[in-house]
């Protein structure tokens, strides 16, 4: 997507994060299990096979329709913290899109950033808290940060991918201070964060879908789960 | 970069043979709706919307009060739906908050022009599944809604740093209080009243003896040794703040009350409401051992009993263990408490 | 001659620990019925013989209508005490019936001077023990004694040669529907005519998940595979007919419904209460998926339900697993049925 | 008892039986846990407990007085089906021991057969039921045919002992038709009634606190169910 992403772009983005939260989905239970109530997994899988079937609907012909229809569609569906959170990104992302088509780097890049001041909004979590935010932010400003230097879309999406991972992974010793982990205060330290860790497969779907030309991103994104390198 | 491949851990391979009255586990919630509908003609039930609801809505007039959350904590709520109680229930998946939609229209079914009162139990999905399907209601319909939170679990610590503690048993007593005060009459703002009172005046712990097994996961969601219990558990399966060795029910009954007991604090000559709720798994037989010792308890405090509840009233499906919820009355209460209720798992009066 | 020493299996010795929340196992039943007395006002409690009754009796001129049987059965019978229902229940320990002694002070208790009906469920301890009761109170006070004998177990072979059919699920309905003939003022031929036309009208049939453990025992009656269940059960933990693979809630409730339906037989057009019951163990979620499992099963037959009832009423301590009781109604039963009741475990019209 | 058995012979019994059930108590609530519910164990050591503490009583000093004081003890204190069982057995045994004291042998003979009676009309076993008569009827005709043949006491009194043992062992193949097994029709078979179990440890007591000359009797009674030769 060097000239930016169109509506087929971001559909496929979904359609990648799907198949990785279906291959993912029992390890976001069991990660669920550990620190809350062992349905992270199985939350997520319901919303995204929603998703993939509502983007069938007549009518989603713009990069915003889509959008709001996943978030839409993830509040309607998901329930638990995970619905409302993730349903919120996308339709605060969705109306952040404007009309452009197809979308410009900074412009998505903007949007995904109006998607998180809705997490923030809706949920109230802080930098630290154990939370979905822990990924979701720094990818975020790992990507802006790329953009503002100068680097080429496929590169920024990536260095966004590996801030979410590495995110992910700097919850596992946190306290958690929001949501359902909250109320095992110590104990919750030494497991890794679900919300976190779906997060960190909505941005590597990205790179699936929107990091690279259009020939790998299509032919890879199949192997959701099973990457194994960059 | 690097994507990791995780492992599916063993235990989830295959079809997990799991030891429950089941069909497939994607359809015991649609299912046991429809086993309620089936069981109880006063009630209707809203396949859709997983919700139920009273088969004589809307009652002009009257606040409409509603509650819902995740379901495999029969009976609550599509238990306590029913004259005196609930409007309408929505019903989750096992253990995850319902969604907006639901709620929208649930509101919708119960408004009968006095405004809604949504009874959320305080958990982050609950509280924000519900806050949306308010914001939808206020747009689409205009309904005034009035949402009451409930935070009785003093196993969490409450905290502007967390999320706060866990609604629990209390949620039981509220939504039958609150339900007989709408039943009469009162107004939205005055059962939202009653409502926080009884939430204010509400404490609750628990204890479990064992995990339970959502069936969508199909294992024990935490192990627990043979010789240990898992204290201050709330109900969704989510371990508790302490692993302890297992005890006789009069020190089980001491661990849980002391800290209820301090929290209010519940002073000598209050009247209570003491409720022994059990968690799914555990004989009623057990439960009138903990009420005896918890009345035992009580008497030396000189806390005086002036109701009491004993029974599966807020599960987590098939866990073993029990809760104690302490309710300082007042003849408000009492009297609310005492007036007529016909649901499927309180009824009296009537 | 040689005396074996037999050798005390390893899983008993040294003090078993079990997960319940019990003190001592031999305090079980004296500290659970010191519960229901703490928690019910209207229920008194003999703890020297064991007994839950009536805080106002005798009634003179009503019938008193009596029950019992080993602990570990709760809510059933100690549950069912209260007005439109039992007099008095007598606890024996758990899964043995009570003795002679208690039956006698019972009798003694609730006998109003128009006599006494026996609830028994047939099982050869409580029948020869109910039938020394009686003889004593005979001997003693002269008192007029009936007893019905309920045996619905469908899953029991019934011959002359055997003990005959269990006595399960239709005691409860039993008790509820003799009670209200009791309150009614019927006189004692009339209400053991109903007590025996309920029993002739109803059967059962039961399967557990797991077995259960007795508290004196400390581990599990018997061993259940992970992936198998036993049909036919009873409610004291003893080993059913026929074990057999796990299978889906559809499945159980054919297998259940089958030989029951066959049995009295039941017929397109009858007029039924449907119990799905649950042992102890089982969430009430299950139930309710096996309640609309058994009521599509009993359209498909052209049976109406006329009443339900879904819960645990007559359980087997911890047991996972379910039974199904039918009891076909007429326009007296359904009245009696209707009528108020008011005691801890059922309860309405009051 | 060459002589006849006194009323310290009686108590003895009972509490040689007391003994035995105390240390076989488990294992006789495992027969009862494999055909019927586990409380069989539990059952007798509850009554004969409450029975040893019983003999303390004023007043119980004929043979019959005692006797019956122990049936009456066990009917009140042990219900199930062994308790009215047993407890007619001891109430009919001592109706038919009269008043002679020390009490000969036949007399005791036939006070043991009337207790058989009891049993018979209270329960309506038959010969292969599988039921504690499958233990005690063999072991009183054993008695009564060795007494007939003119074999002293301690001699008739081990032969019941062998043929209640004998009797016992011969329910493992039964199928039940009486009592709680019964549920279970062919699946009983194999399993040793635990109620005849029992009856055989009753008739064994006799051989300790009856069977031998007073000094045996008394020394060797405490090692109910430790006995490992004739
Ligand atoms: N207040 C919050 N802000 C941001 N994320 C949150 C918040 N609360 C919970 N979460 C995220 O939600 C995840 C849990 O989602 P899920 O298991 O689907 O819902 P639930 O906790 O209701 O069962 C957590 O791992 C966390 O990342
Ligand atoms: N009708 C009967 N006649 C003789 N003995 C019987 C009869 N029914 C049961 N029994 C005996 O009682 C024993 C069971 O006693 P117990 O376990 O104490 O009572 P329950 O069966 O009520 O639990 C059986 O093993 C059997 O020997
Ligand atoms: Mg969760
Ligand atoms: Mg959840
Ligand atoms: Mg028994
Ligand atoms: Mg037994």
């Amino acid at each position: 997507m060097t000239n930016g992403a169109t509506v087929e772009d971001l559909r496929e983005w979904v359609r990648a994060f799907a198949r990785r939260i279906e291959s993912n989905k029992d390890l976001l239970t069991e990660l669920d299990a550990a620190i809350g109530d062992a349905d992270h997994g199985a939350n997520m899988h319901r919303g995204l096979t929603a998703v993939v079937a509502a983007l069938g609907d007549p009518g989603l012909d713009t990069p915003a329709a889509v959008v709001k229809k996943v978030g839409m569609t993830l509040v309607s569906t998901v329930g638990g913290a995970s619905g409302p959170l993730y349903g919120t990104f996308f339709l605060r992302m969705g109306g952040a899109l404007g009309d452009a088509q197809p979308v410009p780097p900074e412009t998505l890049a903007a949007a995904l950033r109006a998607g998180l001041d809705g997490v923030v909004a809706r949920g109230k979590a802080e930098a630290g808290d154990k939370t979905m935010y822990d990924a979701l932010a720094p990818a975020l400003d790992a990507l802006d940060e790329a953009l503002a230097a100068g680097e080429p879309w496929p590169a920024a999406v990536r260095a966004a991918a590996a801030a979410a991972e590495a995110g992910r992974d700097a919850t596992t010793p946190m306290t958690a201070r929001k949501g359902r982990a909250s109320y095992l205060g110590e104990r919750s330290v030494g497991h890794q964060d679900p919300g976190a860790a779906s997060t960190a497969l909505l941005i590597a779907s990205a790179v699936d879908a929107l990091g690279a030309d259009r020939e790998r991103s299509t032919t890879t994104a199949g192997a959701a789960g099973d990457d194994s390198a960059p | 970069m690097v994507f990791v491949t995780w492992e599916v851990p063993a235990i989830l391979e295959g079809t997990a043979v799991m030891k429950k009255l089941i069909n497939a586990a994607e359809d015991v919630v649609t299912e046991a709706l429809q086993g309620i509908e089936a069981a109880h003609p006063d009630l209707r039930v809203d396949l859709v919307n997983k919700i139920v609801y009273r088969g004589d809505l809307p009652r002009s007039g009257k606040v409409g009060v509603i509650s819902g959350g995740g379901s495999g904590h029969e009976p609550m709520h599509g238990g306590f739906v029913g004259l005196g109680m609930l409007d309408a229930a929505c019903a989750g998946e096992v253990f995850t908050s319902p969604v907006p939609d639901q709620m929208l229209a649930a509101t919708k079914l119960v408004d009968g022009g006095a405004g809604v009162l949504h009874v959320v139990k305080n958990y982050t999905g609950d509280v924000m599944n519900f806050e949306m399907g308010a914001e939808l209601a206020a747009a689409e319909t205009g309904a005034r809604v009035v949402a009451v939170v409930t935070d009785d679990d003093v196993a969490v610590q409450d905290s502007t740093w967390t999320a706060g503690r866990r609604g629990v048993g209390v949620t039981v007593l509220l939504e039958k209080i609150a339900g007989a005060a709408a039943e009469q009459g009162r107004s939205l703002d005055e059962v939202a009243d009653v409502a926080r009172t009884v939430n204010a005046n509400g404490r609750s712990m628990g204890l479990a003896l064992t995990s339970c097994t959502v069936p969508a996961v199909g294992h024990p969601t935490f192990d627990l040794g043979e010789d240990e219990m898992e204290l201050g558990v709330g109900i969704h399966g989510e371990p508790g703040r302490e692993r302890i060795p297992l005890a006789p029910a009069r020190d089980i009954a001491a661990l849980l009350l002391e800290p209820i007991l301090a929290d209010l604090p519940f002073r000598a000559g209050d009247d209570v409401l003491c409720f022994v709720n059990g968690l799914g798994g555990t004989p009623l037989l057990e439960l009138y051992i903990m009420f005896n010792e918890v009345s035992k308890i009580l008497s030396g405090h000189g806390v005086r009993i002036a109701r009491s509840l004993v029974g599966n009233y807020i599960t987590s499906l098939d866990m073993a263990g029990t809760s104690v919820t302490l309710l300082r009355m007042d003849d408000d209460l009492l009297s609310l408490w005492d007036a007529p209720v016909k649901t499927p798992a309180l009824r009296w009066g009537i």
